[in-house]
Formats: structure tokens, C-alpha cells, sequence
């Protein structure tokens, strides 16, 4: 196998064959990517707080209850153990479940089940017992909410054996990433960047899942001098950053990780042997986040191609902040710039 | 769709609710529902990004609350019992300061106010309520601990660990659940098995009772009766007061995706200041002096934490990092160049 | 202490637990028995680095096993449901593996044998039961999901959540609570609030029945009756057998700590086979004859068993990789190879 | 302030006046430390499943009930969200609680008092309520346990704003580090290696938690041709490899971390600076685990002198495994001695 990256920027390719391409927001991408499972797959269950007459507290599932029934489309109580507890019962007779857990911060609850139970009953039942779980999960920061509604679980979901973890960035990889995260027939955590559900963009719900496999990044804008990293909202950040960048004649490559396990190391590494620097991007908390792994990654693979320590920018080590302090707390486009410069200027001692 | 069940007739059900105490109440309720339309205007005006409404709540809060001694008890509230900290005395700037988005727990003092920092998880505070108690009663203390939780919360487990653990340890603690019958947008129907939180009380061995939350005199009572118990060594109790979110369950929510406004409109007619008002005029202990200076009084207050609230200064950065160890880290100082020298407005 | 109440006198109060059935329950009893005695050797010979015994719990785990349709309906145990097990024909060389240590889930397939994989964390099974049955109704089956748990694990959050969304979408459940009095160390007098569980299943608008689990009659129909209901579409049920860990809570466990010895005795003395068997002298359905087959059929199983699962192979380490996951990763072949050229014996 | 480690191996120096030092395991040091807090403040408070009569499953806390009594030390019911709570409400009313969760396993129900309770109350108060608490975690595997009783949880606990994490590695230090976070004025988490809680050593119970401050790692073992860096029962085997090492004239550092948050980066950096390579080994699964977070901390303060990239010998990514394959899952010498020959012979490309 290759480890080089088979997509360019998204936009950038023609639209193929039987092709339906439609201006919409991520938050419609993903109801879109929902209707065409409910459609195409009668094991599909939708379910959550507040998901059904409601639509969502974000409206991605609006509309779903009334088009697919209150049997394929249901509101839980409230209680975030239960839901994923109930979607490993239901996996086990035979359903293809969808769960939604209303924000990051409340997957907290949910832990237990996630870990001990539904990552886990296929190798503890060694194999009898497969667990084609989609759990969204409308995670990261970036639009001012209350306590608990801005934070980035993906380290520790990326850490626990037997999941999968995925986050796009905009609506055309949103629409396929969760087309492809249910056919998946491992479990597989789908983290929805809020701070993105609404920006419009052309999606083609012709696009197969199939593509791009399980695992592979994307680069959205080609470079030479450095190779920016990132997932979810810090994509659009990282794309932003490099436009500044080349106004000063810096070429930086812009890589989305879309899958966060697997990783796709080897289309880090191709990327980084070229460009010799890399930095990486997000925004959960420094320490022993997933920029460590991809540093790691890259490291580990490059390490001679390297001309400075990998760069991560990343949120501080504090707890999430409220509003004021939110945009001093994310990445900002100054400091990824400021670690491009670093990494630019470094020089062995 | 649920309605709500007649007001009680014939004598005077509620006789430790004196004139004093019922005008303590509803000049406090009064305050509150004021404090609340200022900050839903301030929602609107984009001073606060979004704003949970305690609208329809304020005798369940504010006549539960009246019950408790803020020398030596504690609550431990969720995010929508602003009448609850106006009854206690806490800060009200400090306390909308969360809903302006200041800082999540808000910018009072919870230790000095005796009531714990604004808690967005449904159902998480509770365990600490039954900590606090535990803990007041190891030291030999006679405070005594109040839970705040909504409907939909009584589906988490914390809730039942909580009480389970209460009743073993015969904790003071009063849980005290709002029944306002909506969780968002998901109704007591499909989310209270059995239809009723109080009923669930049985199940540890101690009392539950449900009362009018809309009756300030009969929450007033079940709260105190629940007190003395606990103050007494006698355990735990849950109180379910069934009350009504009469606004949507935030700014940002829509109801006529789910509910009836028909419903709504029922339970407005039920509103507890205007219940309370028709008691107090009924048996003296309110005359129009009174209801106009509670007016006059409660404008002002909420015009004052609305004016204080609205020009309370945004926090400094260094804030990100100030509390978040009592004992620094030379790693979070490293961090704090870093944001000093690259982040810093 | 708690001390065992006295067997039940008077006329035959489970009519429906006829021969037939009675000397089915008491050869799958003893067999367990047997079972677990064979299972206690192996642990103390070494073999078995651990072991959970079932011993006094058999007619609670036999008996109401015996009431489920091993065609249609699915059973979630924990660690200690050895008798269901075996009432449900799984292959006990499989179950006992997880006792070796070869596989923690066992090595039987839980989905042909519909009875899913064994489970050491505390209650956190019984939400997958109510995931089960919710679809089992909504593909129109007609199966019903059986949660196992212990009185331990009734403090569990997850225990009332699983109750609760049963209750609220009328899923086919019947919630089995082994009753053992003690939770390791723990009896159920500082662990169960109220001091009964099935008091609970009323806060969930539900039935909840307390049965004396070591009664196989009794215990069948508590379970054959909520069964019954749950296939009528009328919803979830909660039993909670009451019976006793005559043994240590396993064989790392040391009950002089905590508890009297006096109380294992008086338990041991209700033994359910001897139970069982005194019922059966008495109404004729067994003579020595069947007594003494049924020891010999025991006892020949038992060491088929303890054959069978001294003598299973371990898994090659290949094992440690070939469930992660249905559709593989290129960093976890990368990572079986690093095994294989590193660590492979 | 200097990154340097000041302590060699602790059984190297001379008892310090007033020593008490007796020889004991890890479980009676363990003890023994929480006998002297108990003693020394009144504010503590010991509680958790099975800790009194019983004593704990591994008769850590034996006899403290019955020295101590059942209002200092307690049984609670089987709940661990309940249990961290508690201790949330607990130290709100001014006490120092020292909870208990029976296993590493069974801390997951427990994650979201953890994170958005416990890690964030001091934070979400404004430093106005304190939170004091010690919650111990018998920790990581070797023992042939069931399912759930051999897992590694620190990555997850070192990401979390507002938790600080150690681990002890031999009897002395447990005593050690457990007085100190106790005394700490916020929540440590203290991860008790279970395989190590038997071998007995020589401990100095008058030894002050002062003389090494939060954050500092200890060399254990000198040497220059490579550094290895390890916690909790990991550092014993490493401590092996290294003779077996030494055999080959090959001079291995072994630094025990001893705290997973905050990290000593700077010792770490000292270390790596002498020896210029680096081996990190941990027992938790590779992706994401906490030897990404102690290789990229390597590799950005100490690139430049770095030969090799940071190597890491981690549990694989999966599900932690029962008895017989136990041993094929966790590091063996043998690949921590394959990581150090690859990091000896690594030539730049
Ligand atoms: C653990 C958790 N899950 C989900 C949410 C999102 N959420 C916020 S409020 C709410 C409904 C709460 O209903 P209820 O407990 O009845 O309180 P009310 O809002 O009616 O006062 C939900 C689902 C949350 N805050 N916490
Ligand atoms: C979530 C969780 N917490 C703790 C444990 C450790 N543990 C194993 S069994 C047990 C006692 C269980 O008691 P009970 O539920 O009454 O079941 P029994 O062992 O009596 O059958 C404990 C505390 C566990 N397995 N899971
Ligand atoms: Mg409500
Ligand atoms: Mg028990």
C-alpha cells in the first residue's frame, strides 16, 4: 500500500459521474449523510436527547422522525450511560445504531459504556459479537457556549483499542465521513465540529464512501516549506493561516487528518519528507494530547527528514473557558503562524 | 399534553407560611421574575449569548429556598435557580456574570454564598450535595445540604447513586427536584418511568413527597418539614415540586417544534406570583402598598444587576491560568508566556 | 446478621413447577454444583488463577434460567451466572475458560449461545439488555432480554438508568436481581437504601417482585410470570431473588474479616438442593433412583468440564489482534508484526 | 529553577536523622503513608469499596477502620461516580478526602465526576472552593486479573486540566509521593502499580514529601548510552534491561517519571541531552498513550542533540488481554532491548 494521500482539495476536482451537488451546510450534510443510511440501510437507528421532534439541539437530525418513523428515529431520556449501553444491546440483536450524545462535554458520563462495553464486546465475544456503532459527538470549541459544550475528546477516544475516530472539517467530508463511519462495521466515534455546522458548500451526495478508505488525511492545499496538521475547525484555522503565510512567500502545506485512528502516518510522513517541518494543531489542552501522537508519528517516520522538533499548537492546559477568553484559549492563527516561523528559523544547536 | 391541576380551595392548607414569610417570598419571586425579563432583553440585545429562564419556577425556588438557614446550610444548584441564589443572598451580579458568559460558574463566591458555582451537568452536583452532608455530619455540624435537579436529570445515574448513598449514610440532604415537565423538548411522559419523581423515594427508604411548585406556601412547607428531618439525624428526603418551564428551555430554543402552545398558555394562567398575590390579598397579609413597592423595589434591583451585569468587566486572560492549580505548575507557567507573548489582546 | 427466613409450610404454593421441570432445575442444580466444586479444585491446584463461586445461588440461576426460551430470548449475566449458564446449554469448557484466564469473555460464542459474554463490570451489562429487547421489539420478535445483576450492583448508576429506559419504552426486560446479601465485604444493609430492591421497580411504574431465591419453584414462576408479561408487550419486570454467597466472594476473598461465621452456617443450611430435593421426596417427582442418577450424571459432567478446560490449548498470541476489530487496520498489522519478530514464543 | 534531577537511586543514600526505616511492600508502605496523614491531619477521610473491614481487596487500608475508626475510614456502596462525588462535596465542606476506586477499570464510570466535577470545581469557583483530594487507583497490569483490573488510565488523566497524576515504582517513593499528594493542595491522582505491591524494601516513613517537589523524576540508574524512561511497574523491568544491557557494555539511564502531570520535561531533556537517545515504555496501549506525550516533550528540548528519534515500547492497541497472552501484550526486555539496539543503530537516511 501507498501512504500518500489521494485527494487534493475537495473543491478541486471535478464532480463525478450521477453527481448531485448541492450548496448546503454541514449541519444539512449531515442529515443528508443520515437520510441516505436510514434510507439504504433498514438496520439504521437514530437516537438521543432530543433528537426527534426537536431535530437536534443543532437540527441535524431535523426532520428524520418524520421522515423515517418514531421506530427508526427516537428521542432517550436523559442519560448519556443508557444511550450508548442501549446501542450495544441493540448492535447484539442485530441493528446498525446511531447514537447521538448532545455535546462533548456529556460524553463524560458515557465513558464506562464506551470503553468497557462497546469497544470492547466484539474482542471479548471474539468476534460473535460485531458493534457497527456510529456515536456522534458535536465536540470542540469555538461558538461561546456554556460549560462543557467546547471541549475535544478525541485524545482519549484515540487511545482506547477496538474504536475508531473520525472528524471532517467541511460538509462534503462530513456527508461521506458518516456515510462511511456506518457502513463501517467497527465502532467508530464521529466528532462534528459545532464551530462549522454552518458554512455552506457545494456536496455531492453521490460520493461514495468508498473513495477514500478508513484511515487516509486529505492535503487541502499543497506546500513546500512546512506541513500544517490539524482536524476539524482547526483545519479552516490552519487553511487561513497559510494564506497569510504565503502573502510572505511561505508555502505551507495543509494537511486534514479526518481519520484520528487510525492515523494515516504514512501520508503524514510523505508529507513532512518533503516539506522537512511540520506543526500540528488543535484544540484540547496540550498535554498528552493528539498533536504528541502525530508528533510522535511523524517523528518516529521522518525523523531524518526533519529540520526542527515537530511544532504543536495547541490548547492550554487550563479547562475550557467561557466566551471572552475562548479566542485566547484556541489556537489562533498568530501563534500557529509564530510556530511556523520557529520551525522555520530553527536551527540545530 | 398536560394541564394543570386546580388551584386547592377551602382552609388555609399551608399555616406556618405567615404574612412575613409570604412577603418575603413574593417580593424575592417578584425580584426574580424581573431579573429574568431583564435578562432575556439582554439575550435579545446580544449582551448575553444565550439565557435559560427560570420563568413559572419562581415559588418552587424562591419558597423552597426561604426554608433554608444560609448560615449554616448549602445548595447545590444546576443552571436555572437564579431564584434560588437571589433567596440566598448571593451576589446577582456575579451570578448573571455566567450568563454573560464572564466565567462558567459564575464570578460570586459559592463558599461564601453557601451555594455551590452554576453546574451544567444534568445531574452532577447532586453526589456533591450528599459529600457536603456526609461531611457536615462527620464534623458535627446541623447544616444541612439542598439538591437541585430537574425532571430529565432524574434519568441519570449520578441522581440515583446520590440518593441511594444519602439514604445509607442518613445524610441531611433535601433533593429537590424541579418537575417542570419538560427536559428540552422531551416530556415527563417519555422520560419519568412511572410518571413520578417523588414515587422513586420509596425505592431508598426515605420520604417523597410532591407539591404544588407553583404553590410558594406548600413548597415553603414540604421544605422546611424536610429540613427539620434531616437537621434532626433523620436522613434524606426528595421533594418533586411540579412546576412548568413556561419559557423555552433556553433563548435558543424553539417549542412549537414539540410542544403545544396551548399548554403553555394554561400554565402562564398558573403563574405563582399571581397565585401567591390573590392568597396574600385574600387573607390581608398583601395590600396594594405592598404589591406596588414590591414592584417598584424589584424593578430597581433588576435594573441594577441588568446595569452591573451588563458593564461588569470582561476577564483578563490571566485568568485562563490563575485557577486552575492551587499549587503552579512550571509547565502551565511556560504556557502562560506562551499566551503572554503570542495571544495576549 | 441476617439469618435465612424459614421455608415456606402449608399446601404447595407453585403449582405450575411440576415433575418434569423440578427434576430438570435439580439435575442442572447439582450439576452446577459439581461444576463449581471441580472449579474451586482447580483454583486451589493452580489451574484456575481465580475463581467466583456460584454455591447457594443455584436454584436462583437454574430455576429462573429454566423459564427462558433459549430459541428467542437472550440473557446478559456478570461473573457469577455459571448456573444460567449451564440451564441455557453453553458450552461449559467455554464458559470455564474465562476462569483460566484463557479469554476474559470465554470462549463460547454468546450469540449462538444467547447468552453474551461474561461480564466483570458491575452492572454495566444491564443497559445492553434493554438495548437488546428495545430492538427485539422493534423487528417484532418475540424474545425477551434477561439482565442479571447483584445487589452490589443495584447502587450502580447504570442500573436505574437501564430501568428507567425500559420502563419508558415498555421493553421486553426482565431485571434479575441475585440478592446474595453481600456485595464482597459489603452487606446489603450499608449497601441497599431501604434495604430491598425489588421496592425500587415501583419507582418505575413497574412490578418488582421478591422472591426466596433458594425456592427453584418459587424463583421459576416469579420468572416464568414477568417473562409471560414482557412477551405481552406490558413491559419490564424486576425480581430480586434472595438468597446467600455461602462462599468467599472468590477465592481471593477472606469472609472472616467481615463477616460470621455463625450466618455462612445457618445459610448453608438452606442449601436449595437439599431444598429441592426434600420438596421432591415429599410429592413423589423424584425417588433414590433419580437422586442417585442425577449425582452420577452431576459428577461425570462436572469432570468432562474440569478435563475439557484443564486441557484447552491457550490462545496463540495471533488472539491478541485478530478481534480488535472486523475491518483492520494497517497500524495494527504493523503492530503484530513488532509481536511477532519480538515477543512470540 | 533547574530541571535537574536530584535524587540517584533512593536506596543508595544514607538514612536521613530521624529515620524510621523499615523494610515493607509497596501495600504496607502505601498503608503505612496513609496512617501518617490520618495521623497527622484530621481533615482525611479514607473511603471507598470494601476499604474497611476488609481492609481493600489488596489489604492496603487494613486496619485503618479499626485504628481510625468507621467515621475516618469508610465502606461506601458500589458506585464509583457516587464515590468521586462525594469527595467533591466532601472537600467543599472542608475536609481532605482520600477516595479509593477499587480498580483501573472501574474508574471509567467514574470519568465525568473526574473530569468535569473534581478537575474543574477550584477552577469553575474561582479558586474559592479547594479541592484537596487524593484519589487512589490501584493501577496497570501483571497480575493475571480479570478483565478490567490490568489497564493503564494516565494518558487519559494527564490530558485533563486542573488533575495532577503520579505513580510509584517501589515501596519508598509510594510512601513517599502518597504523603505528598495527599498534602497537595489539589486532586492528585495516584496510580498504584498492583504487580509491584508485594516486593518488599527498605522504607524511611520519616522521610519528607518535601525533599522532591511535585513534578520531579528520579534517575535511577545511570548511564550513557541511551535513557529509558518508565513508571510505575514498568521502571523494574527496565531496570532489568538495563543489566542485561550492561552485560553488553551497553550503559542504559533509567529515569522513573514518577509524575505523569506535570512531567519533568526538563529532567527528561537533561537526561536525553547526555545520552542523546531515548526509550520511553509503557504498559497502556501505543496510540495516544502518554509515551507520545514524553517523546514529543524529548524531542522539542532536546532535537538537537537527539541521534535518533524517541522510541516507543507501549502495550499494543488492544483490548488488554487475560492471563496467558498477558505477558506476549505488556513490554518485554526483550523489546525494550530491541528499541534500544534500533536507537543505537539509527542512521540518519
Ligand atoms: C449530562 C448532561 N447531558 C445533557 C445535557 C444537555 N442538556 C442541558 S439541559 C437539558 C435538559 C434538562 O432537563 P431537566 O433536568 O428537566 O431540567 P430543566 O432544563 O427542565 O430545568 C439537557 C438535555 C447536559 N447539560 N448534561
Ligand atoms: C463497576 C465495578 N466496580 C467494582 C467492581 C469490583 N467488584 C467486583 S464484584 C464486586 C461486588 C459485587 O457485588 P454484587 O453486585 O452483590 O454481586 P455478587 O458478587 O454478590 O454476585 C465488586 C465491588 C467491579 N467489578 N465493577
Ligand atoms: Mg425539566
Ligand atoms: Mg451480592
Amino acid at each position: 500500500m501507498t501512504g500518500t494521500m489521494t485527494e487534493a482539495a475537495g473543491a478541486a476536482r471535478g464532480p463525478a459521474a450521477g453527481a448531485v451537488t448541492r450548496e448546503m451546510s454541514m449541519q444539512q450534510a449531515i442529515n443528508a449523510a443520515l437520510r441516505t443510511v436510514l434510507e439504504q440501510d433498514p438496520d439504521t437507528l437514530v437516537f438521543g436527547e432530543d433528537v426527534g421532534a426537536l431535530g437536534g439541539v443543532f437540527r441535524v437530525t431535523d426532520g428524520l422522525q418524520r421522515d423515517f418513523g418514531a421506530e427508526r428515529v427516537f428521542d432517550t431520556p436523559l442519560a448519556e450511560s443508557a444511550i450508548v449501553g442501549m446501542a450495544v444491546g441493540l448492535a447484539m440483536n442485530g441493528w446498525r445504531p446511531i447514537p447521538e450524545l448532545q455535546f462533548d462535554g456529556f460524553a463524560y458520563p458515557a465513558v464506562d459504556q464506551i470503553v468497557n462495553q462497546l469497544a470492547r464486546m466484539h474482542y471479548r465475544s471474539r468476534g460473535a459479537a460485531p458493534m457497527p456503532v456510529t456515536l456522534r459527538l458535536p465536540s470542540f470549541g469555538g461558538i461561546q457556549a456554556p460549560e462543557h459544550h467546547g471541549e475535544s475528546l478525541e485524545a482519549l477516544f484515540a487511545h482506547v483499542p477496538g474504536l475508531k475516530v473520525c472528524a471532517p472539517s467541511d460538509p462534503q467530508d462530513a456527508y461521506r465521513l458518516l456515510v462511511q463511519s456506518v457502513r463501517c462495521d467497527d465502532p467508530v466515534v464521529y466528532m462534528e465540529p459545532k464551530a462549522r455546522y454552518w458554512e455552506r458548500r457545494p456536496v455531492d451526495t453521490a460520493a461514495g464512501a468508498g473513495d477514500m478508505p478508513v484511515g487516509r488525511s486529505r492535503v487541502l492545499r499543497p506546500g513546500r516549506h512546512a506541513t500544517l496538521v490539524a482536524w476539524g475547525a482547526m483545519v479552516h484555522r490552519c487553511l487561513q493561516a497559510a494564506e497569510y503565510a504565503a502573502e510572505d512567500g511561505v508555502e505551507l502545506e495543509v494537511v486534514d487528518l479526518r481519520w484520528l485512528k487510525p492515523i494515516d502516518a504514512e501520508g503524514l510522513a510523505a508529507s513532512v519528507s518533503r516539506t522537512r517541518r511540520a506543526v500540528v494543531v488543535h484544540e484540547a489542552p496540550l498535554t498528552a494530547g493528539l498533536g504528541a501522537e502525530v508528533g510522535s508519528l511523524v517523528t518516529e517516520r521522518a525523523f531524518g527528514a526533519l529540520a526542527a522538533p515537530v511544532e504543536r499548537v495547541a490548547g492550554f492546559d487550563v479547562p475550557y473557558p467561557a466566551g471572552p477568553l475562548e479566542p485566547q484559549y484556541l489556537p489562533t492563527i498568530d501563534r500557529i503562524l509564530s510556530a511556523v516561523q520557529r520551525t522555520l528559523e530553527y536551527e540545530r544547536p | 399534553m398536560t394541564t394543570p391541576s386546580p388551584t386547592p380551595a377551602g382552609p388555609d392548607p399551608h399555616p406556618g407560611f405567615g404574612p412575613d414569610l409570604a412577603r418575603r417570598c413574593y417580593r424575592e419571586m417578584l425580584t426574580a421574575r424581573r431579573i429574568d425579563e431583564e435578562a432575556i432583553a439582554l439575550q435579545r440585545q446580544g449582551v448575553f449569548p444565550a439565557y435559560v429562564s427560570l420563568r413559572g419556577q419562581e415559588a418552587a425556588q424562591v419558597a423552597g429556598a426561604a426554608a433554608l438557614d444560609a448560615e449554616r446550610d448549602f445548595a447545590f444548584p444546576t443552571y436555572r435557580e437564579m431564584g434560588v441564589a437571589l433567596a440566598l443572598g448571593v451576589d446577582m451580579v456575579g451570578y448573571m456574570a455566567s450568563h454573560r458568559a464572564l466565567w462558567h460558574g459564575g464570578l460570586y463566591d459559592p463558599m461564601a454564598s453557601r451555594f455551590s458555582s452554576l453546574n451544567a451537568v444534568v445531574g452532577g452536583p447532586v453526589p456533591h450535595a450528599v459529600g457536603w452532608a456526609v461531611g457536615e455530619r462527620l464534623r458535627g455540624g446541623t447544616g444541612c445540604a439542598m439538591a437541585y435537579f430537574g425532571d430529565g436529570a432524574s434519568s441519570e445515574g449520578d441522581i440515583h447513586e446520590a440518593m441511594n448513598f444519602a439514604a445509607v449514610y442518613r445524610a441531611p440532604v433535601v433533593f429537590f427536584c424541579q418537575n417542570n415537565r419538560w427536559a428540552l423538548s422531551v416530556p415527563n411522559e417519555r422520560q419519568v418511568a412511572g410518571g413520578s419523581v417523588a414515587a422513586r423515594a420509596q425505592g431508598y427508604g426515605m420520604p417523597g413527597t410532591a407539591v404544588d411548585g407553583n404553590d410558594a406556601a406548600a413548597v415553603h412547607r414540604a421544605t422546611a418539614q424536610a429540613l427539620e428531618r434531616a437537621r434532626a439525624g433523620q436522613g434524606p428526603s426528595l421533594i418533586e415540586a411540579l412546576t412548568y418551564r413556561v419559557e423555552p428551555h433556553s433563548t435558543s430554543d424553539d417549542t412549537s417544534r414539540y410542544r403545544d402552545a396551548e399548554e403553555e398558555r394554561a400554565w402562564r394562567d398558573r403563574d405563582p406570583l399571581t397565585l401567591l398575590r390573590a392568597r396574600m390579598e385574600a387573607d390581608g397579609s398583601g395590600d396594594a402598598a405592598f404589591f406596588e413597592q414590591a414592584e417598584q423595589e424589584a424593578r430597581k434591583r433588576a435594573e441594577a444587576v441588568r446595569d452591573g451585569v451588563s458593564t461588569a468587566p470582561e476577564p483578563d486572560g490571566t485568568d485562563l491560568f490563575a485557577h486552575v492549580f492551587r499549587e503552579p505548575t512550571e509547565e502551565l507557567a511556560r504556557q502562560q508566556r506562551v499566551w503572554y507573548e503570542e495571544v495576549r489582546p
